[in-house]
């Protein structure tokens, strides 16, 4: 049990995918202009990373491995996030097509969000077994959706500020994730592996 | 719902899947060999700066775990590998952990030549402090060329400590932690060596 | 908004009915609708790979490398690709190309390989690859595609070349450490100290410095397009 | 007749935010002399430096922003941010180090979002943190207090030693400077030694370090005095200092060998200084009256959670910061309740 | 080579079929979006944005054809809604497609007008009552001040007048615009040193 | 009579008071100047409509403007005289725009009309004909919000009231017109409380006054002894700005908190301003309408403060002429107090219902809009806010233009406008001003709304309309050519009709659309109105 909690603490903070790791910095950067978005995002990237960490740890052991096709990982992890994703959101708006209508949007850019190929490849590269790979997924994900959501609202209070021109929107944004960065770097240390 | 259609939809789908793939397999039936070299070639350039110098075989292939051992870290993993020259054994390269860094465990590679004397030391990895700590790797610093040449006599138990210990280690400003736990796992290594030089003489991978 | 930048060079550039001139591309991919600079997208392997010059230049290449081979082959299979299954389709050659340059650095430049880690084959998700696939590629002909990924690659790799050095610069006092990773081992004397010996300034080179100096590059470009506007 | 139309109200304002400022400027004395008593003249000569800096960077960046540099200028937010980013910092540290900390804090944390009162994060903290992580050797070369240290140096020889670095004939840096009491608990229990066996150094004494409990009582003072003239108020500095002692008392009280008692924790370090100063930056923290509640008691777990298990030793800078980047969520999810109006309306 | 072949054919074949499957039962039906983004222009049926009407314009929007930047008599406040809708970053106001002007509306002189009915039909919302030959007038509440009234009038008898709010629909201005309104009014009424003004524009947003 | 527990409002603000300077002299009664403006909505609602034609004589009392509509009130003659004009003039408004107004040029002979029967024995009438009275009368609130007393009246359906509450906290500074009626016509206060109390039948009266001014309170204790009416309680309560805004004085004298959204009535209060009681005496034990008021001419710019009681529709100028005209340095005229007051570019406007102070500065108390600093968050207008808003947090809406925002999530409605805020901002940003602003900048927003959707439906509906007529040209050309080739007739006219019919039946549905939006519309800027004057 304290080796589950110090893989999801060690990925939630002090190994934070979106501040240290520097894993799916693009939704990260795009869709925090608003919190409701930031929530939406967060939530679907959640249930998506989560699936696709276990499901690839599954590609990995039980149809690459066997085979001696690790070279292949890639393409096979791809492969499989995209359908994981088309999937999530076919059963969504079957079964909820009020969470459909919510997240419906943010589902196809995760295909492109690093962080879900990142996670099924550090899973292999870690060398975690079934239990911790699922862990590691979901707490990359409360990570990513954590800093995702504070990021969020700062932004939203960025609105009224008097951001000298040149660094208005993106860059203040930037500048605002390197100091979330350093402050989690306060966390360094907290999980000694 | 046309059938149909997804059957072409996944015909399409697999057809590009068998190119990219065998265009892909291709590729690494004919690099395979290369990268098993590369990967041999990268490991042994690193034992090759702790051996000492002049062995004829290839250390990288004769690779043995240790059993655990509080002299290696206590933390499983290790490692030996052994250089010949002929059937005559030159030194052992270690892979050793110093478990009490600042930030948690540092990885060495120790290398002792077969009198027990340090040939070489080598931080494979490490968390410590950038800027504080970290003057123990190599290309930091000339800190770890330190321990070359000495032994388990020279200097004597009480000189392998850092200076502020009343040893004969220099530590960096403002850190001590990391460079007293090098210096300790390094220690111990001979100290390992020293137990158990018979076994190592002998065992074969 | 690639779309809106494609529609007016279309409508501007009336010598190539085909599709925009070749200057166009150009001035987009390096400037204009740069990937990193205006469309910020790829920004995990901006960061997290450019502390160094060499890492930089490294995975700029690569990335480069699997933009034109990318968008040729997308451009090349545009017509034969039902919609339903256009991005995997495209993913998967994607992921193909990848691969086969990560098998390809592993065999001979090994030591970058290990260094670039997981993100070489991170390439697969850098959203500009998929970007211009999409955008740009599947709509065009070969050899404006191709031209495209040039361009957009080299402006990518350009951007992440200017990180490498402003952060190792700052960050460790050097330039074009490790060379030798990437030229073999006569890249050791290309290492340059730029500044004294015990100089660092770490945040440079920590996750923090990532972030501040793209935020420095980009307002860096706005404040240059802002004067000309 | 015609006459002006002005904004109401139309009664002359009584309150401003340069005198706020020099309010705390005036509350930041006690502590400041104290530390100056027992970690010498570095400490003023921090203080200077960053003014110095401060100021000069601050009019660099209005002129470059176009602002007017006169309102900016005098209304005593730099002289905040710079001295307590000063007192912060190890005395007798590099004249560069004060230097490139506040130039850093004042042009990152503060100008490029707007200035004065658009920051997210407290300029002061990122200041330090910059520092702490980029200059961990020079960051962690603490002045031992008067008592302890084998030698002291004057103000011409301190300053000689801050500007060129050569202390004068017979003194010896080892002999000036030696670890904080935090670092020595942080160091020494990470190594297995016994609280009661820490306590042993030098540098401690009964309450929480030698000299250190007297510049947190100097803080205290200030501190109080400040709510008294209600620049700031208690929600932040009580539910902070809450927060913080009883987690650090239960687990005192738990394992007394592994956790030093809470008197301890509150008088070394940064804690009292934080919960006073720096938690109640009212810029960068939490606005809401129960957003604040949250914002201080989020302050005390995280300097709790730091200094007793992550790799600093004092976790104040990073743990406002933190929750810096909390605060606007924070009052998302406290929003007014206004007159008459029940919980869930 | 070849295990990996077949192993990863037999993947594609069976992730095809689910995709192609996916494919189809997500066939994206009507434009949801196209409706939400007219719900926020203006209405006023200028054609500024270079659109023939809102409708077409707010199709291109959500076709990702047009910017967002294109409606003058929306101005500052459309843009912003739609930027909030789109989750994009506003802009200014694109100056080829004009400039936010205040609100007009449409006035016939009455006795210039030769009632030939050229306005009737100009008007895209029925904002014009007159029958041949007789004077025309405008509902000044259902005018929405798009101004193509005017070119058509042969007799140059169509002005725009700014709309006069009424007590009921005045609007206090904000503090930024205040301080404009002083700056622009009689020397003597409101009196600011220029660092004031500074000042002022220091409190506003940049956009 | 027994202590009353008194409870403290959150928040709260202690400004100089400033109340000697025109509370000492007893009310004067103005001259009769030479010209009357009479602005035609002096009230919360719909504007009153003229009932006299230019060049008529009228006679005090008599009805200038009638009432159009429920929330509406009349508007009656000060004086008898020649009705100059009907036309737009300067009026007390922020804006600064003008307004349709009655000139009435007094013949110095003031010959009066009974209006109304008088009713000394009003115990003895219905409370209905007793609220029809108020309203004839014209008599709206005159504690600043100008509502329509009469619809007050009508309190809630099905809810009773049981306590009227007396307002006469007059809680800004300088005012003091609330005292000097208290103290010199407590009688008639207490009378005006009685028919209130006999109106919608409660059992009490609560009479709070804050406690700066003790004369008017013992004045007020005096008549209630002489009344030998034990349902009256008058009440000293402690001296805090805006202890007068309706629901925190009833928070102060009974515990109890309202949220906006609940009206008074349905609480069982019913509350009114004394002076309103008083001229609810007057009209009804009297018979005459509102056409006078009592007002205060204060402030460091005037020779002679004081209170006047002068002639509705008599300007300013005309007045701070009989007060001794300005000081050499004086520099702002305030329409109200200072608090909640705005200040007016002339001295050409009237006297209004709402008018109950000219406070005129001299340059030294008025000082120039301090330099606005950035927010820095302090939290000082939280503190001071008595609706505990978060001002900050809807400064920051607004000024990022996040009107949304403001209003669901900072409840920028529940506002009063008091100005604590921007009284005690230590960065000197006008709060109140963005306040205001994004008030009614929301309304435009739903007024364009309302106009752009009735323009699109116009627009959709041209459209078809016109692609109808083709279609309809086309067809008939066909139909002609049919007709040419078979020579058949009687069809075709009847489609058309029936397409006629049809057309119509949208054009009608689309104005009765339009009108009940409108009315929507009208009901909600009303109501919106009147919470912000609350
Ligand atoms: C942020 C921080 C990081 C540190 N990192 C290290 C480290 O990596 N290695 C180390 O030996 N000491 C490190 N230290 C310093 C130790 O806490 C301790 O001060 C030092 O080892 C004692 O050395 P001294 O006796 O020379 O002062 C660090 C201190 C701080 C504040
Ligand atoms: C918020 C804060 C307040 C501080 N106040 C003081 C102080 O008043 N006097 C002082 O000498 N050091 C002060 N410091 C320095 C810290 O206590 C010191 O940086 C911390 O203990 C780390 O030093 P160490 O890492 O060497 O232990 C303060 C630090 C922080 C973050
Ligand atoms: C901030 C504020 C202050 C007020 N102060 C007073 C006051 O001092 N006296 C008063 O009679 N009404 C005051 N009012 C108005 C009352 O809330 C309420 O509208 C009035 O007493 C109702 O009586 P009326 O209809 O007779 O005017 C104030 C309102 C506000 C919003
Ligand atoms: C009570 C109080 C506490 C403050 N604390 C800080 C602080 O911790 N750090 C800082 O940089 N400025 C501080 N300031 C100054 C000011 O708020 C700060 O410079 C702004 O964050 C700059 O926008 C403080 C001001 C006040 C009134
Ligand atoms: S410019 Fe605006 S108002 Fe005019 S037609 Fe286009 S969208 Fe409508
Ligand atoms: S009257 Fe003229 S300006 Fe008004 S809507 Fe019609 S065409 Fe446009
Ligand atoms: S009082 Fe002024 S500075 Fe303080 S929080 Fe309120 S608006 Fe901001
Ligand atoms: S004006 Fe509004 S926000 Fe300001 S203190 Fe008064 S009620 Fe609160
Ligand atoms: S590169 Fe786009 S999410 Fe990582």
């Amino acid at each position: 049990m304290t080796e589950f909690l110090l893989i999801f603490i060690s990925t939630v903070l002090v190994n934070n995918f979106l501040l240290v790791k520097f894993l799916g910095l693009c939704p990260f950067m795009g869709v925090s202009r608003k919190l409701e978005t930031a929530m939406g995002m967060g939530l679907a990237t959640t249930f998506v990373l989560t699936l696709s960490s276990v499901l690839s740890y599954l590609t990995q052991n039980y149809l690459l491995a066997p085979f001696g096709l690790e070279y292949l990982r890639t393409i096979a992890f791809i492969v499989l996030i995209a359908a994981v994703v088309n999937f999530t959101e076919m059963a969504l708006k079957k079964a909820s097509p009020l969470l459909h209508n919510v997240l419906g949007i943010y589902l196809p850019l995760i295909t492109t969000n690093c962080a879900v190929l990142g996670v099924a490849l550090l899973n292999v590269q870690e060398e975690h077994n079934l239990a911790q790979a699922a862990v590691y997924g979901f707490g990359a994900a409360v990570g990513f959706s954590l800093v995702l959501v504070l990021f969020a609202a700062m932004r939203e209070r960025l609105a009224a500020a008097d951001v000298p021109k040149p660094f208005a929107g993106t860059p203040i944004g930037l500048i605002t994730a390197s100091l979330m960065a350093l402050a989690f770097m306060g966390f360094a240390g907290l999980v000694k592996v | 719902m046309n059938k149909q259609q997804i059957v072409l939809t996944s015909l399409v789908l697999a057809a590009f899947t068998l190119l990219g793939v065998s265009v892909v397999a291709f590729m690494h039936q004919q690099t395979e060999p290369l990268i098993q070299a590369q990967m041999d070639a990268a490991l042994n350039r690193q034992l090759a700066a702790v051996l000492p110098a002049g062995f004829d075989n290839d250390p990288a292939a004769s690779v043995r775990a240790l059993p655990d051992d509080v002299l290696l870290g206590g933390k499983g993993g290790a490692l030996v590998y052994t250089a010949r020259k002929g059937e005559h054994v030159t030194g052992w390269a270690l892979r050793v952990i110093a478990p009490n860094g600042y930030s948690g465990a540092i990885h060495l590679l120790v290398g002792v030549d077969a009198q027990g004397v340090v040939s070489g030391v080598r931080v494979i990895s490490h968390k410590e402090t950038p800027g504080l700590g970290d003057p123990i790797e190599e290309s930091k610093s000339n800190w770890i060329h330190g321990f070359t040449g000495q032994g388990l006599g020279n200097p004597d138990t009480k000189g392998w400590h850092v200076k502020k210990d009343g040893g004969v280690f220099d530590q960096f400003t403002g850190a001590t932690i990391t460079p007293r736990a090098v210096v300790q796992a390094v220690h111990n290594a001979l100290l390992y060596v020293e137990q158990h030089r018979a076994e190592l003489l002998e065992a074969r991978p | 908004m690639n779309t809106t930048a494609d529609v007016v060079v279309d409508s501007v550039n009336k010598p190539a009915p085909t599709g925009p001139a070749y200057a166009q591309l150009a001035l987009d991919g390096l400037w204009r609708n740069n990937p990193a600079l205006v469309q910020v997208l790829g920004l995990c392997p901006l960061l997290a790979i450019s502390n160094t010059t060499v890492n930089a230049l490294g995975l700029g290449l690569a990335t480069l490398l699997t933009l034109v081979v990318s968008n040729t082959l997308v451009s090349l299979i545009r017509h034969w690709v039902r919609p339903e299954v256009r991005l995997p389709v495209f993913v998967l050659v994607i992921a193909s190309v990848v691969t086969a340059i990560e098998l390809a650095m592993n065999a001979w430049l090994h030591g970058l390989y290990v260094v670039l880690g997981i993100f070489l084959p991170l390439i697969v998700t850098n959203c500009i690859i998929i970007a211009r696939a999409e955008g740009f590629a599947s709509r065009h002909d070969v050899a404006r595609a191709a031209f495209d990924g040039l361009m957009m690659g080299l402006g990518f790799a350009l951007v992440l070349v200017a990180l490498g050095v402003m952060r190792e610069v700052l960050g460790q006092g050097t330039l074009l450490a490790n060379a030798h990773l990437m030229f073999g081992e006569w890249g050791r004397g290309l290492t340059l100290q730029v500044m004294p010996e015990n100089y660092g300034f770490l945040l440079a080179i920590l996750p923090p410095g990532a972030f501040i100096a793209l935020a420095l590059l980009i307002a860096l470009k706005n404040a240059l397009d802002g004067r000309r506007v | 007749m015609r006459f002006p139309t002005l904004a109401s109200p139309h009664i002359a304002p009584n309150n401003d935010v340069s005198r706020l400022m020099k309010q705390v400027l005036l509350a930041l004395i006690p502590g400041t002399l104290a530390a100056i008593y027992f970690f010498g003249w570095g400490v003023l000569l921090n203080i200077l430096l960053t003014v110095a800096a401060g100021l000069l960077t601050e009019a660099v960046m209005l002129a470059l922003r176009h602002r007017p540099l006169k309102p900016f200028l005098s209304d005593g937010s730099v002289l905040v941010t710079a001295w307590l980013l000063a007192v912060c910092l190890p005395p007798l540290a590099p004249w560069w180090l004060p230097v490139v900390g506040i130039s850093f804090a004042l042009v990152f944390a503060k100008h490029l979002y707007g200035g004065l009162g658009y920051n997210l994060f407290n300029p002061a903290m990122v200041g330090y943190a910059v520092l702490l992580v980029s200059f961990p050797k020079e960051m962690t070369q603490w002045g031992l207090p008067q008592g302890v240290a084998a030698q002291a140096l004057g103000f011409v020889d301190s300053a000689m030693y801050v500007f060129s670095g050569h202390l004068p004939a017979g003194v010896a840096w080892d002999g000036l400077s030696g670890a904080t009491p935090l670092n020595v608990y942080k160091t020494d229990l990470g190594q297995g030694a016994a609280w009661s066996s820490i306590q042993q150094h030098s540098v401690f004494s009964s309450l929480g370090g030698v000299g250190w409990e007297w510049v947190a009582l100097g803080w205290l003072l200030g501190g109080v005095w400040m709510l008294w003239q209600r620049v700031i108020t208690w929600r932040i500095p009580v539910s902070m200092l809450l927060s913080f002692t009883l987690l650090t008392l239960a687990f005192y009280l738990y394992d007394p060998t592994h956790f030093a008692s809470p008197l301890f924790h509150l008088l070394s370090g940064g804690a009292m200084l934080g919960a006073f100063f720096i938690a109640t930056d009212p810029v960068s923290s939490a606005t809401t009256a129960r957003g604040q509640l949250i914002y201080g008691a989020g302050i005390g777990v995280l300097v709790f959670v730091i200094r007793g298990f992550a790799g600093f030793p004092d976790g104040v800078a990073f743990a406002v910061l933190l929750m810096n980047i909390a605060a606007p969520l924070i009052d998302h999810y406290t929003p007014a309740r206004p007159f008459g109006r029940k919980k869930h309306e | 080579m070849w295990t990996a072949i077949v192993v990863f054919t037999v993947l594609a074949l069976a992730l095809g079929l689910l995709l192609g499957y996916a494919g189809q039962a997500f066939k994206v039906e009507g434009d949801p979006l196209a409706d939400k983004i007219d719900a926020l222009l203006p209405q006023t049926q200028c054609g500024q944005c270079s659109y023939p009407g809102c409708r077409p314009y707010a199709e291109a929007i959500a076709r990702g054809e047009a910017d967002i930047n294109q409606c003058p008599p929306g101005g500052e406040a459309t843009i912003k809604a739609l930027a909030d809708l789109l989750g994009v970053e506003a802009k200014p106001l694109s100056a080829e497609h004009g400039v936010e002007k205040p609100k007009m509306v449409a006035w016939i002189d009455e006795q210039v007008c030769i009632g030939c009915t050229l306005c009737i039909q100009a008007c895209p919302v029925d904002a014009i009552l007159g029958a041949p030959k007789l004077m025309h007038t405008v509902i000044v509440d259902e005018c929405t001040g798009c101004e193509l009234c005017v070119a058509p009038c042969p007799v140059d008898c169509i002005y725009m007048q700014p709309l006069v709010p009424t007590l009921e629909q005045w609007r206090w201005p904000s503090p930024e615009e205040r301080l404009a309104i002083a700056e622009e009014s009689v020397a003597g009424s409101v009196r600011m040193d220029s660092h004031q003004h500074e000042v002022a524009k220091t409190g506003r947003a940049e956009s | 009579m027994s202590e009353r527990i008194l409870y403290r409002f959150p928040g709260g603000f202690h400004p100089e008071q400033h109340k000697n300077e025109s509370n000492a002299k007893p009310i004067r009664r103005a001259a009769m100047p030479a010209q009357l403006v009479i602005p035609l909505k002096q009230h919360i609602g719909a504007t009153a409509e003229a009932v006299v034609n230019v060049g008529e004589r009228v006679l005090r009392n008599q009805r200038l403007a009638k009432a159009d509509g429920y929330v509406s009130a009349p508007i009656h003659a000060p004086t008898s005289g020649l009705v100059r004009a009907i036309e737009e003039h300067d009026v007390p408004h922020p804006s600064g725009l003008r307004a349709a107004c009655i000139v009435l040029e007094p013949d110095g002979l003031d010959e009066a009309l009974q209006a109304f029967e008088p009713w000394p024995d009003f115990g003895e009438i219905a409370p209905l004909l007793l609220r029809e009275r108020v309203r004839e009368a014209g008599i709206v609130g005159l504690g600043g919000a100008v509502f329509p007393s009469a619809v007050k009246l009508a309190g809630t359906p099905g809810t009773a009231i049981h306590t009227v509450l007396l307002n006469g906290a007059e809680c800004e500074p300088y005012i003091s017109c609330d005292d000097r009626v208290m103290r010199e016509r407590a009688e008639e206060v207490l009378r005006g409380g009685q028919i209130l109390m006999h109106v919608v039948g409660a059992g009490k009266c609560l009479v709070g006054v804050e406690d700066n001014k003790p004369e008017a309170i013992a004045a007020l204790r005096a008549a209630a002894l002489k009344l030998a009416d034990p349902r009256f309680e008058i009440v000293a309560i402690p001296t805090i700005y805006p202890s007068g805004a309706e629901k925190l004085l009833i928070h102060v004298l009974t515990g109890q908190k309202i949220s906006r959204e609940t009206r008074v009535t349905e609480r069982g209060f019913l509350g009114n301003n004394v002076a309103t009681a008083a001229a609810i005496y007057r009209a009804v034990v009297l018979g005459e309408p509102l056409t006078r008021r009592v007002v205060t001419l204060t402030g460091s710019g005037l020779n002679a403060p004081g209170n006047w009681d002068a002639p509705l529709g008599m300007l300013a100028s005309d007045l701070i002429a009989q007060a001794g005209g300005y000081q050499p340095d004086v520099a702002r005229l305030v329409f109200g107090g200072p608090m909640g007051g705005f200040a007016l570019a002339s001295d050409e406007v009237p006297l209004t219902k709402a008018a109950n102070c000219f406070l005129v500065l001299a340059a030294p108390d008025a000082p120039v809009e301090p330099l606005p600093m950035p927010c820095i968050r302090c939290g000082k207008c939280a503190e001071g806010c008595p609706v505990e808003l978060q001002p900050q947090q809807m400064l920051w809406d607004a000024r990022a233009g996040d009107f949304e925002r403001a209003e669901k999530q900072d409840s920028l409605f529940e506002c009063i406008e008091c100005g604590i805020c921007s009284a005690v901002c230590p960065s000197h940003i006008p709060l109140v001003q963005y306040f205001r602003y994004a008030k009614t900048e929301i309304w435009q927003r739903e007024r364009e709304h309302e106009k752009s959707s009735v323009a699109r439906d116009r627009f959709e509906f041209r459209n078809t309309r016109i692609e109808r007529d083709k279609q309809e040209r086309e067809a008939m050309l066909a139909q002609k050519r049919a007709q040419l080739a078979a020579q058949k007739a009687a069809e075709p006219v009847a489609a058309e009709a029936a397409v006629d019919d049809k057309q119509r039946a949208i054009l009608d549905a689309m104005a009765r659309a339009k009108a009940r939006k409108e009315a929507l519309q009208a009901e909600k800027t009303a109501a919106s109105e009147d919470a912000a004057h609350e």
